[in-house]
């Protein structure tokens, strides 16, 4: 019997309690981030989807088109093509295609390079109709970037 | 016929219809659960026949007793006793027994009808026409005391005797088996399948 | 105006009698044959009432005896449904044919 | 009990089994069992009683080796086993026989059940006795494909695979 | 129906009827025909505006996580992001009552029948999401010996927008149901918008708010 | 026109009450949806529907257009008469008690003298729809739903009844504007504490909220009963709960927070609907924020609480009572 | 009738999943039961197997690095790491101590984020809506302090062979004391939100109860393991990384009971934040990744590694064969052995405590199906 009562004390004063919690909870400020009008400073050391590094000196890209990159990746989203111009000594760039649908961030990309000629972009809210969208020419994006 | 009485009147053939329809149902379905839904609409319509013979007290108590709580009564009888596969009854193979439901049926309707109709009721000189609860109250605790008490004992022995009946009434059942049984029970079979 | 004739509520009352009475005879299952005892019973509740309407001096008494009736239809329901569920766990099955022990 | 782990190489011996102590540092397990199919169960058991607890069952393929004394379909089941109360780690390890069967230990460590399934789907390897060899990750209709088994360009014999055996503090 | 009434001229009344609501002093009223497609016979711009209108802002998802995707997923309804804000949060348990489907995980050969079936039972207009690398392509699951994964949702289901990512962050997420908004209405902010939004985080150290 | 004045003005009045009572319900109801989404929003520390108006107050408005929109899915298999019918029966018996409510002294449709046992009445058909709709539905999830709001109300009717009684021994009426009135000094919460806190927890039950809404338990039973219902018939069950709830609270607010009484109005007559309202509105805060805080029951232990601690303490909580109001 | 044959009738299959909102992702129980009891609960694994094993065989290494962070996503650190140090101890790769520090705390913040969405996640089991969003607010803070450092949100892959791929700064560790300041401010609401909550008691206690016996038959591991009595912690029984230079505590239930395991998750996110604070106090100075050969090259013979991630003991078994790709690699994963226990305990029990049970041993099922 008292057993029977003092369940039924402590029950209802747990249940006070719980609702003590959210009754506060109430009134305290929100913490939402409300996205598309505020945003959040991605930190540093996002990772999105890779691309390459404008090289200030030469106002072009790093890459010597070793292939590393292309080798390397776990989930072959990388094709590096590189072609011998007349007139240059080293190999230059003409394609840099990256399916970023493929992608796992894993980083090893942009740690093997050789010549530190990647880097991750710091974009985070993609989304668009169609996959052929996340089929990045990284050359391109480069160029507009230059321009 | 003013057009409020017109409105009764459809109303009232309205519950008729209810009536009519819902024993139909309750006396035709094969699903049980059909049967006892045919019942509570049958039973809404004697609720509303209920208000146009004056008791308003009685209609509510038909859909709150009857409605909510002995159909429900059944409902839950039939979903605690059945699995959701199997509510339908047996198709009635037995044809003697039809013939029979329908002719007595129809003897019987027939033979009352006829009383009904060629009988000449005589109403006696109203008393007081105090159709409230108030009334009925009171007739029910001076009047009719000893049946309302003797009612509240039947009450009581069902409910004694339901709980009795139910809980104890036949050895155990799939419910009231130890876990452990139940897992011995479930292992035998198993290995029976399986061998 | 048929609501003003006592033979309308009569021949409901009957209705439901061999409504029940019919489903009495034709349902397989104990729980058919409760729902129609439940029919018969309203449809003397319907005469009781009707009778008392049109004939009786009082207006409590028909209301008072269907009261009863309800009360009664409680009972028997609750008393019907647990001893089906204990003839089912008996003999799992509600075919009244099938419980058939006490013929001998 | 306790004396038991402590000289559990020489336990093992004196019941019959190939066991050898391994170095910790190197490969994770402090005792290595080579198991014929016969003593798969009988080890099981033993385990069970000595309160070690099943930590997974796994399969490999290696060259299939018909000409060794133990002739073997180039399959082999790994089983490993852990206790509780203290660091100690064995690692089992049978070859399947040309039947491709090899009992199954699924009613003595219940745990086992699914790690048998499991090795079934990718390897086809059939444990006899398990009550319920049905497909687990693959899909039903997928009874006889078995994903992890190689091509044979690409498989190793078992000593390629296998620590050399001289024991290892014994080179440096 | 729909076929019967093209070929034959049943009224000439009709016909009438037809040919005055195709005329250009109705376009305002009336929206292109060719522009909606399959449907029903009679369709009235503004309604239809407004229904899309009501469609865009009320997507209830269904609770359909399947792997990494799904816990970004939970976290865009959580509240820090807090899909709500565009009604978005009324996850429903049953695809009866859900009109966006977020596919956030890998689908494999045994799990595609089960999603077919949630698609069809979804009631229409419904639309996919599919979110995250796995779903759109198999992402780093597509490799060369691949025996169970399937390589993109979008072989089993129409999909209407694709988030990429692995996992995408929950603003992604967000975005990708703007842009299905985008894909109803035509337009990224379909309603009225709150205005002023303050977020008490521009105080939290080491959360730098734009 | 000539028909029009030909008509009774009763009839014309009973079309603009129900108007009104429709209308006022589906406002209740798209008002009830916001506050809830809102306040659980608030709970939880984040904003809730925010960008469909201002505020997100059209959110609901929205909800409703499209679900209305939406395809009619009668599933493969079920019984289209009781699928059809279980919507609208979830629905038929949560207007009705509207009839009797008593919002202030003069804005009540028809003090009926049996008022109470009308709406309780109506209370207990409303079970019928769970249970029609899950049986109908074919589906296993909704059966459990049905079998399970059965018996919830089988045991939670009778615990209301009881705490019901106990007002009633106290004012000796039926009639809700009597019992309302028998409160002017004082009200019955204050009398019956016990009583008021067991209608509280039993009316929970009743509207199958949390934490009782096993009928409907998300994360046991998927949807419960209406896991087959899509567009029309869904809203429909939603509506019918979000009126349920009104009733449930008005009906604690007449037997035990005195109605519409309150500080004095100009036009207390017709203005005490305003204290009315705020009283209602007040319990189903309270009902939402349960919701929002507690775990679900489960279903055994929601039948012993009911039948270990309500049924008992109402019993003697009506015992004494009579004893007091005898003495 | 006979009584075999009712009991035939009277049962029937609920298929529970694979969209079910508490199989927690894409898990099948196929429910073989009478009324609300559950005579049989089957699991039906494999809807989002994703061959995992068979990826780690075929490419270098390196290359399987993501796929352990998409195994357990709620808990990838510990994954990561238990792959790393594998790798390390297979290759013979030492690792600078700072760099075990930082796995050690981004494992651990790992762990708590685990948790807390765990606990969440099992009171919406349980029907409660708000702790979840409680649980994921002080998440998010965790996966911005790890965000910081790895530069993903779930599915890191940080570290990296003889160490981690970047360093941590004064910042981060301010932040984390922050946040372990914070945590344990918050303890007072789950406290009165949750643990003390009636209705939550009744609902876990004497439910699922797990005997030690029937843990050991199952190799059951982690919290579940421990709410069973058992104190049987990886970090403590066989230390691995820098753990044993740690003081914390191996917190154990008392029958085994989903309260326990409760119980034992919230006690263990208190000897997480204590770890956490060491590591932090101790944090040496120096490199974060040593000399690794780029093509590293696994030398013939099995390896073991064993780690404790949030859920159990988490042990990869690799064969190497002279290359550096796997010959063989085996991981084996908590919940698969903590899931295979619920034919047996789930039976005789109603379906309310299934969905209990179920929440309470943690599942993540990507990990279970690899």
């Amino acid at each position: 019997m008292k057993q029977y009562f003092s369940e039924l004390f402590t029950g209802g004063m747990s249940l006070v309690e719980g609702l003590g919690v959210t009754m506060k909870a109430l009134f305290m400020p929100i913490v939402t981030v409300q996205y598309p009008r505020e945003e959040i400073d991605i930190s540093p050391s996002f990772r999105g989807h890779i691309d390459l590094i404008l090289d200030p000196e030469k106002n072009s890209y790093r890459c010597i088109t070793c292939g590393m990159c292309e080798k390397n990746c776990p989930s072959n989203c990388i094709t590096v093509k590189g072609e011998k111009l007349e007139g240059q000594k080293k190999k230059s760039l003409v394609l840099f295609d990256l399916d970023f649908t493929k992608c796992s961030l894993c980083g090893t990309c942009v740690e093997i390079c050789p010549v530190n000629a990647l880097e991750y972009s710091k974009e985070y809210n993609l989304a668009a109709f169609s996959r052929e969208a996340f089929h990045y020419d990284i050359l391109k994006r480069l160029e507009e970037r230059i321009k | 016929m003013t057009f409020y009485q017109s409105i009764a009147e459809g109303l009232f053939l309205a519950f008729i219809i209810l009536v009519v329809l819902g024993s139909l149902i309750t006396i035709r379905a094969k699903m049980l659960m059909k049967t006892v839904l045919g019942l509570a609409v049958a039973l809404l319509g004697v609720a509303g026949i209920y208000f146009y013979l004056g008791s308003m007290f009685l209609t509510l108590m038909q859909i709150l007793v009857y409605v909510g709580a002995i159909c429900i009564v059944m409902i839950f009888g039939i979903m605690v006793g059945y699995t959701p596969t199997e509510v339908a009854e047996k198709s009635i193979k037995d044809w003697r027994n039809k013939f029979l439901a329908v002719l007595s049926a129809v003897t019987a309707f027939l033979l009352i009808l006829v009383c009904v109709l060629k009988t000449h009721w005589v109403p006696v000189a109203a008393g007081n026409r105090d159709f409230s609860a108030v009334h009925l109250g009171h007739e029910f605790l001076y009047t009719y005391c000893l049946a309302f008490e003797l009612i509240s004992v039947i009450l009581l022995i069902a409910i004694v005797g339901a709980i009795i009946l139910a809980r104890g009434g036949a050895g155990k059942t799939a419910v009231d088996i130890p876990v452990e049984e139940k897992i011995a029970g479930v292992r035998e079979e198993k290995g029976e399948t399986t061998a | 105006m048929i609501s003003h004739h006592l033979s309308t509520y009569l021949i409901i009352g009957v209705f439901l009698l061999i409504a029940g009475i019919y489903g009495l005879i034709q349902h397989k299952s104990f729980i058919g044959m409760l729902v129609s005892t439940e029919l018969i019973l309203n449809g003397a509740g319907v005469n009781f009432m009707a009778f008392n309407r049109f004939l009786a001096p009082d207006p409590a008494v028909g209301q008072v005896i269907t009261l009863f009736i309800m009360g009664i239809a409680a009972a028997e329901a609750a008393i019907v449904v647990s001893f089906i569920l204990a003839v089912f766990r008996k003999y799992h099955s509600i075919d009244p044919d099938e419980v058939d022990e006490l013929h001998g | 009990m306790d004396n038991i782990i402590k000289n559990f190489k020489g336990f093992l011996i004196d019941q019959g089994f190939d066991a050898v102590e391994t170095d910790y540092e190197q490969r994770g397990y402090h005792l290595e069992v080579v198991l014929t199919v016969t003593q798969v169960r009988e080890f099981a058991k033993k385990a069970y009683e000595l309160g070690f607890y099943l930590v997974f069952v796994a399969g490999f393929q290696v060259l299939a080796d018909p000409e060794t004394p133990s002739p073997h379909s180039g399959l082999a089941v790994v089983y490993q086993y852990a206790r509780h109360d203290r660091q100690y780690r064995i690692k089992a390890c049978a070859l399947v026989p040309d039947s491709l069967e090899i009992p199954s230990i699924s009613d003595i460590y219940q745990g086992a059940d699914w790690h048998e399934r499991e090795t079934r789907d990718f390897y086809g390897i059939v444990f006899s006795g398990h009550h319920n060899l049905k497909p687990l990750l693959m899909a039903d209709m997928d009874v006889d494909v078995h994903p992890l088994l190689k091509e044979e360009a690409k498989l190793k014999s078992l000593d390629a695979v296998s620590w050399p055996s001289e024991a290892p503090e014994s080179t440096e | 129906m729909g076929e019967e009434n093209k070929g034959s001229s049943i009224a000439p009344e009709l016909d009438a009827y037809t040919e005055f609501l195709k005329s250009e002093s109705c376009r305002p009223l009336i929206g292109d025909a060719g522009e909606y497609g399959e449907g029903p016979l009679l369709r009235i711009k503004l309604t239809d505006i407004i229904l899309k209108l009501c469609q865009a802002n009320s997507l209830w998802p269904m609770t359909f996580g399947i792997a990494c995707c799904a816990i970004e997923m939970m976290g865009t309804g959580m509240a820090r992001f807090d899909i709500s804000r565009y009604g978005s949060e009324v996850f429903r348990p049953s695809p009866r009552q859900s009109d966006l489907m977020i596919v956030a995980g890998t689908v494999n050969k045994k799990l595609a029948p089960v999603l077919l079936t949630l698609y069809e039972q979804m009631p229409s207009p419904k639309w996919v999401i599919a979110m995250g690398n796995c779903a759109i392509s198999g992402g780093p699951f597509k490799v060369e010996d691949n025996y169970n994964v399937i390589e993109g949702v979008d072989k089993l289901i129409p999909v209407d927008v694709y988030v990429p990512g692995c996992p995408p962050r929950p603003e992604g997420l967000i975005e990708g149901i703007l842009k299905v908004q985008e894909k109803i209405t035509g337009t990224r902010h379909p309603l009225p918008q709150n205005r002023h939004p303050k977020s008490p985080l521009r105080k939290v150290k080491g959360l730098r708010v734009k | 026109m000539e028909t029009i004045s030909t008509l009774p003005p009763e009839l014309i009045r009973m079309v603009i009450s129900a108007i009104i009572v429709i209308t006022f319900l589906f406002l209740n109801a798209i008002m009830m949806g916001y506050a809830e989404r809102k306040i659980a929003g608030h709970v939880q520390r984040r904003p809730g529907p925010m960008e469909v108006g201002s505020h997100g107050i059209l959110q609901m408005i929205i909800d409703g257009i499209k679900l209305v929109a939406k395809e009619l899915i009668i599933p493969f298999n079920v019984d289209r008469t009781l699928f059809r019918v279980a919507p609208l029966l979830s629905f038929t018996p949560v207007i009705l008690p509207f009839l009797v409510i008593p919002f202030s002294e003069k804005l009540q449709a028809r003090d009926l003298n049996m008022g109470l046992i009308f709406i309780v009445t109506m209370g207990s058909v409303n079970v019928m729809a769970c249970l029609v709709g899950g049986w109908g539905s074919n589906n296993k999830y909704s059966m459990f739903g049905a079998m399970r709001a059965v018996a919830q109300a089988i045991s939670y009717e009778v615990p209301i009844l009881l705490s019901i009684l106990a007002v009633i021994l106290m004012c000796n009426t039926f009639s809700l504007k009597g019992i309302v009135g028998a409160q002017q000094k004082i009200w019955f919460v204050f009398l019956q504490p016990v009583a008021f806190l067991i209608y509280v927890v039993a009316g929970l039950a009743e509207t199958n909220r949390a934490p009782f809404d096993l009928p409907e338990a998300e994360s046991e039973l998927t949807a419960g009963f209406h896991t087959e219902y899509s567009g029309m018939g869904f809203s429909l069950f939603f509506l019918g709960e979000y009126t349920n709830m009104f009733i449930v609270a008005s009906v604690a607010t007449v037997l035990f927070l005195g109605g519409w009484h309150g500080p004095h109005l100009p036009y207390g007559e017709y203005l005490g609907v305003v204290w009315f309202l705020l009283k209602v509105y007040f319990l189903l805060f309270l009902m939402i924020m349960v919701r929002w805080t507690y775990p679900r029951v489960r279903f055994d232990q929601l039948l012993n609480f009911s039948w270990k601690y309500l049924v008992p303490f109402s019993l003697a909580n009506l015992l004494i009572t009579a004893v007091v109001v005898k003495l | 009738m006979l009584e075999s044959e009712y009991q035939e009738q009277n049962r029937f299959f609920l298929n529970m999943g694979p969209q079910h909102p508490s199989t927690h992702g894409v898990l099948l129980i196929v429910l073989e039961m009478n009324g609300e009891y559950v005579l049989d609960p089957q699991p039906v694994l494999g809807f989002i197997h994703r061959m995992h094993e068979k990826m780690g065989e075929s490419r270098p290494c390196p290359g399987f690095m993501p796929n352990t962070g998409r195994m357990d996503y709620v808990c990838a650190l510990p994954y990561n790491h238990g792959y790393v140090s594998l790798i390390e101890r297979k290759a013979g790769i030492e690792v600078p101590e700072r760099a075990e520090y930082i796995r050690v705390i981004t494992s651990e913040l790992n762990r708590i984020a685990s948790h807390l969405l765990w606990l969440g996640a099992y009171l919406l089991d349980l029907g409660a809506f708000t702790p979840i969003l409680y649980g994921f607010d002080d998440r998010e803070h965790i996966l911005d302090i790890l965000e910081s450092v790895t530069g993903s949100r779930l599915t890191y892959s940080y570290y990296r062979f003889g160490g981690v791929c970047q360093d941590i700064d004064e910042k981060f560790v301010e932040r984390t004391r922050a946040f372990i300041k914070r945590l344990r401010k918050r303890y007072g609401i789950y406290e009165k939100l949750v643990t003390k909550n009636i209705i939550f008691i009744k609902r876990t206690e004497n439910i699922g109860i797990v005997s030690p016996d029937m843990a050991l038959r199952y190799g059951m591991t982690g919290p579940n393991l421990r709410g069973s009595g058992i104190s049987y912690d990886i970090r403590k029984n066989e230390p691995y990384s820098v753990y044993p230079e740690f003081d914390f505590e191996v917190p154990v239930g008392r029958q085994g009971d989903c309260l326990d395991r409760y119980m034992v998750r919230v006690r263990e996110i208190e000897q997480c934040l204590r770890i956490i604070e060491q590591a932090l106090d101790r944090l040496p100075e120096g490199p974060i990744r040593s000399k690794v050969p780029k093509n590293i090259k696994l030398s013939p013979g099995d390896c073991n590694f064993a780690v404790e991630a949030a859920r159990g003991e988490l042990s990869y078994y690799l064969i190497g064969d002279g290359t550096s790709t796997p010959y063989r690699l085996k991981v084996r994963v908590p919940s698969y052995s903590n899931l295979s226990c619920l034919p047996e305990l789930g039976r005789g029990i109603l379906l309310p405590d299934l969905v209990s049970i179920l929440g309470s041993f943690d599942l993540v099922i990507p990990e279970i199906d690899r």
